[in-house]
């Protein structure tokens, strides 16, 4: 039982252990570890030290300060907009484009079954 | 005792589904005593029935198709009158999928719904949409899978309608339903095609007296447009974002089994029921031959792809939680249809023999297709979870007003990251083992479906860092500042799918030797299907 | 609604008892005579809805609660599946119709071919019949009382 | 006329054809050959009256041959009640 | 040929007119009168694959005797119907809810926040 859960998938030009891959995690948490120890230890809540420094500029609201969701992606969303304006075009919203999408689907694969 | 179990085990197709309709019809009656005694009341009824599921899967696995007759021990097959229940290995691996679900969404509730009204029957409801999902994805029967086609559809629909103060979800739940009713119309169109050419409603019989005239072309094509309609397919997927971000999200939970059991429909009847006209020659030119296998294959692949397409980039652009975690639901059933259609279309004939068999990576596209249908049923289920986690503490769903919620639901963000690893197919979660097959295998049918695939599973992975860095990360803001962590009971369902999201993930091998594998081997094998229940064939 | 005039109000009373009498009777005779379960039900809930109709919505409600129609629809649908599991439990199997040819009630084998019908026979299906008949009446009626209470209730779609 | 409803003509003309085709390929109403018998409804109409004792044939195919997809109409009615009785209900305690 | 089948013709016809009426009103209420009109023809269907020339219905009890109609479709457009009247109760419930908060019934207006 235990041999067959602990055992390795292949897919032909990949595998998966995970025994290995638990290895692999631990290897990664000891050098991260390694690499926490070198940080600095002086730092102190409290002080000026928590302080955000925007070049000397008092910071702003912390309602501000969050970068909302629709300006994620923006430039993406812009370069692509007629991609977006056809989907959105499809979104109509209207029960009875949704049934028409149904009816073109339906006619579609009749016209392929019937033709061929 | 052993012969308590057997007895079990051989009504456990029938207890499957008389156990959740017999709890429904009572929590109504229950509820009139105590919330407390119902709640508990209706988990026991869903853990019964998965330990009756668990049984029953456990017995198909080992010892091959189940059939179960309502009404005589000693049935005429000759003709086939009464209703069969057929359990293959598919059957067994949905009726998994279909009886995780509830229970988790039933332990969710518990904190979820505490404040609401008509809480019994909301349970009723769930117990109900169980019932039904289990019913289709067990049944033999043409008929009897519309019937419970129609109780899924309607009892989702009026679980999406839960709150009729939120015109969103009225008019999703409206849209929902005219949607699955005509999809329902349909199946039942193609149904009665089916008797009057056969005259005989079961599925086996019908499958196997199949030819592939013009009548069987048309119920064909009927089936499959209703059923992939009412599996969210693109274009027909518009309704997928309203209903799922309409409902609550512990219905919602719910309502992705019945997607996948329609999906499932779709499955039986392009495998099973047309199995043996696979490769009729339609028509040929020179040596390339047009079979039907082709022709769907062809089909379905392009829809996977547009599906795939489109649910991702409508996903990228959404700015409401639900509805953004409705799309990538949309992509991820383009993933799985992307392999089954892949494998479809590699159905042939070898030199010599008459028996069809598939191309090895076609197999391997099946395995990665099925597999991610119980993979997509986690991921997708905890994220909507996490939502309605967030949802519950905020009283918000859209993302330009949430932010810093990891401060102050810690539990809730680690669920979080584990679904958003999971639903873009990073290791070690569930979704990089069937993602990673299914990559592979339609790598060999056509390198651009892979690239496609690939491409689209990091924008996936963009959308949900998108709602990670806008409602999770980023510095407290005055509209979640007295937020606090959700009740235990939500904690806890999310946790088990959390769980089993990790189990999935870090043995693979395992999952797909055990649930995956004879799930596929049903598939390919229709006519073991067929002699189950007409015998010697 | 508040109920139409005296006249109709008398009149449906009194055709009440007969609309329910003739549903009855399609419901007892269901495994004889065209009709059974859903038809009779149906046509006693159509009374009912009839009084509705005439008394008004807030009338009706007053004397029939929905919750009192939910218990009584949630009690037939119990008769019913619980009918089914009984063939499990006596006979071996779901759904059999265990009392067909025992020794209970309901168990005269007809003879085959044209005959008058007997009621004392077809085993389970006249008490499936009698559920079905009772879980339709108290549905239908259910749907329909609630649907118009709620929209009387709602007036005419101002927020 | 705008484009969906272009559309959506030309659709239902393909639609229409091949469903009045599907109507001219049905078996002849009412008529029965030699290789076409129903025989899952000649079994019926044999044996209802001594399989289930019902002298009404549609009542034994409703409540006993075909029993469990009553039960599923029967619930599909519970369930539609219950939708019903959801949706009208009060949103306060 | 073509005249035994005018009752499938007829019933076909029915169905489209359902599909039509969903696919060009906008009217809500006539969109589910579409929906009850493609029932309608799902049903009329299957009960005309179930008659059988010269035959009675398929019920003993004092009976003339001779062919009898299919007993199966009954028994299934019983079934349906009873679908149909569930599924129509629903609609007409969402459609008052929707009524309430949109105060119109063209289904153009009826949608979500974000489409």
């Amino acid at each position: 039982m235990l041999d067959q859960i602990i055992s390795t998938f292949e897919t032909g030009s990949g595998f998966w252990n995970p025994l290995v891959w638990l290895t692999a995690l631990v290897i990664a948490f000891l050098i991260i570890y390694i690499v926490r120890g070198f940080g600095k230890r002086e730092y102190k809540k409290g002080t000026d030290q928590t302080q955000a420094f925007l070049s000397g500029n008092p910071e702003y609201e912390k309602d501000k300060m969050h970068v909302k969701a629709n300006n994620v992606y923006w430039g993406f969303t812009e370069s692509l907009k007629s991609v977006y304006n056809f989907f959105g075009k499809m979104h109509t919203g209207n029960v009875s484009d949704y049934v028409l999408w149904f009816v073109i689907i339906m006619g579609i694969l009749f016209l392929i079954f019937g033709v061929i | 005792m052993n012969d308590i179990l057997s007895i079990l085990i051989n009504h456990s197709p029938a207890l499957i589904v008389a156990v959740p309709l017999f709890g429904a019809f009572l929590t109504p009656l229950v509820g009139m005593i105590n919330d407390k005694i119902r709640n508990i009341f209706v988990i026991f009824i869903t853990l019964l029935t998965g330990f009756f599921t668990v049984i029953l899967v456990n017995e198909v696995f080992t010892n091959g198709i189940k059939t179960y007759c309502f009404g005589a021990e000693n049935p005429s097959v000759n003709p086939v009158v009464r209703i069969f229940f057929e359990i293959d290995g598919m059957s067994a691996f949905m009726a998994l999928i279909a009886v995780i679900l509830p229970i988790v969404a039933v332990i969710y509730s518990w904190g979820f719904a505490k404040e609401e009204t008509g809480q019994s029957k909301y349970y009723t409801l769930i117990l109900l949409m169980t019932a039904g999902i289990l019913g289709m994805v067990l049944t033999g029967d043409m008929f009897n899978f519309f019937v419970f086609l129609e109780i899924t559809s309607i009892s989702s629909a009026a679980l999406v309608a839960f709150w009729t103060n939120k015109k969103n979800s009225v008019q999703a739940a409206f849209k929902y339903i005219v949607i699955s009713s005509i999809g329902a119309l349909m199946v039942l169109f193609a149904v009665a095609i089916f008797y009057g050419q056969y005259n005989a409603l079961n599925m086996a019989v019908i499958a196997n007296n199949i030819g592939f005239g013009f009548l069987d072309k048309i119920a064909l094509v009927v089936l499959i447009a209703a059923l992939t309609m009412k599996a969210a397919i693109a274009p027909m997927h518009m309704w997928l974002p309203d209903a799922y971000s309409g409902a609550p999200s512990p219905v919602t939970v719910v309502i992705v089994g019945t997607t996948l059991a329609s999906l499932y429909g779709v499955f039986r009847v392009v495998f099973t029921i047309y199995g043996k006209q696979f490769l009729t020659i339609l028509r040929s030119f020179g040596d390339f031959a047009v079979t039907p296998s082709l022709l769907i294959g062809v089909f379905i692949v392009v829809l996977a792809v547009l599906t795939i397409v489109i649910g991702v980039f409508m996903a990228l652009k959404s700015n409401d939680f639900k509805r953004m975690i409705g799309y990538a639901a949309v992509a991820e059933i383009g993933y799985m249809i992307l392999a089954v259609g892949s494998a479809i279309s590699t159905y042939f004939i070898p030199t010599g023999t008459t028996t069809v068999t598939m191309a090895e990576h076609g197999k391997m596209a099946l395995t990665g297709g099925i597999f991610h249908m119980i993979n997509d049923a986690l991921d997708i289920g905890l994220l909507f979870l996490v939502a309605g986690a967030v949802y519950y503490a905020t009283k918000e769903t859209s993302l330009n007003k949430l932010g810093g919620l990891s401060r102050k639901m810690k539990y809730t963000t680690v669920f979080f990251l584990i679904g958003l690893f999971a639903v873009s197919g990073l290791p070690p979660m569930n979704g990089f083992a069937s993602k990673l097959i299914i990559y592979q295998s339609t790598y060999q049918v056509n390198p651009i479906l892979a690239i496609v695939a690939i491409l689209c599973s990091i924008m996936l992975l963009a959308v949900f860092v998108k709602v990670f860095h806008s409602a999770f990360l980023g510095p407290e803001i005055s509209s979640t500042k007295n937020v606090k962590e959700v009740p235990k009971s939500m904690l806890i369902a999310m946790g088990i799918l959390a769980a089993l999201i990790i189990f999935f993930g870090l043995f693979p091998e395992f999952v797909i030797t055990n649930i995956v594998e004879p799930a596929k081997n049903a598939l390919l094998n229709s006519s073991e299907y067929i002699s189950a229940i007409l015998g010697g064939v | 609604m508040s109920g139409m005039s005296k006249i109709v109000k008398t009149i449906s009373s009194i055709a009440f008892p007969f609309v329910m009498i003739y549903g009855l009777y399609i419901i007892a005779h269901g495994h004889l005579t065209p009709g059974g379960g859903f038809q009779g039900g149906a046509i006693v809930a159509s009374g009912a809805a009839m009084i509705l109709v005439s008394y008004g919505s807030v009338w009706t409600m007053g004397k029939v609660k929905e919750k009192k129609l939910s218990i009584l629809e949630s009690t037939g649908a119990i008769v019913f599946i619980g009918t089914a599991i009984l063939g499990l439990l006596f006979a071996g199997v779901f759904f059999n119709n265990f009392l067909f040819d025992s020794n209970l009630i309901f168990n005269i084998v007809p003879v085959k071919g044209s005959t008058v019908g007997i009621l004392n026979s077809a085993g389970t299906l006249p008490i499936m019949n009698f559920a079905v008949g009772l879980k339709v009446v108290a549905g239908l009626f259910a749907i329909v009382l609630v649907m118009a209470y709620a929209t009387t209730k709602m007036g005419g779609g101002k927020k | 006329m705008s484009k969906r409803n272009f559309a959506a003509v030309i659709f239902f003309t393909i639609v229409a054809v091949f469903l009045f085709f599907t109507a001219l390929m049905m078996h002849p109403f009412g008529i029965f050959d030699e290789d076409n018998q129903p025989e899952m409804d000649d079994h019926i109409i044999d044996n209802s009256q001594t399989e289930t004792g019902a002298n009404n044939a549609v009542t034994g195919v409703v409540f006993d041959y075909r029993g469990f997809d009553t039960l599923g109409e029967a619930t599909v009615l519970f369930t539609a009640v219950a939708g019903v009785i959801l949706v009208f209900r009060r949103l306060k305690k | 040929m073509m005249t035994f089948n005018i009752p499938y013709i007829a019933v076909i016809g029915l169905i489209l007119v359902g599909l039509i009426a969903v696919v060009f009103k906008r009217n809500l209420i006539k969109i589910v009168i579409g929906i009850t009109l493609i029932e309608s023809g799902v049903n009329l269907f299957l009960i005309t694959l179930g008659y059988r020339e010269n035959s009675i219905a398929p019920i003993y009890t004092s009976s003339p005797g001779g062919l009898m109609s299919l007993p199966v479709p009954q028994a299934l457009t019983l079934t349906s119907i009873v679908i149909g009247v569930a599924v129509l109760a629903l609609m007409i419930s969402f459609i008052v809810h929707i009524y309430r908060h949109y105060n119109t019934l063209d289904a153009s207006k009826i949608r979500g926040d974000e489409e």
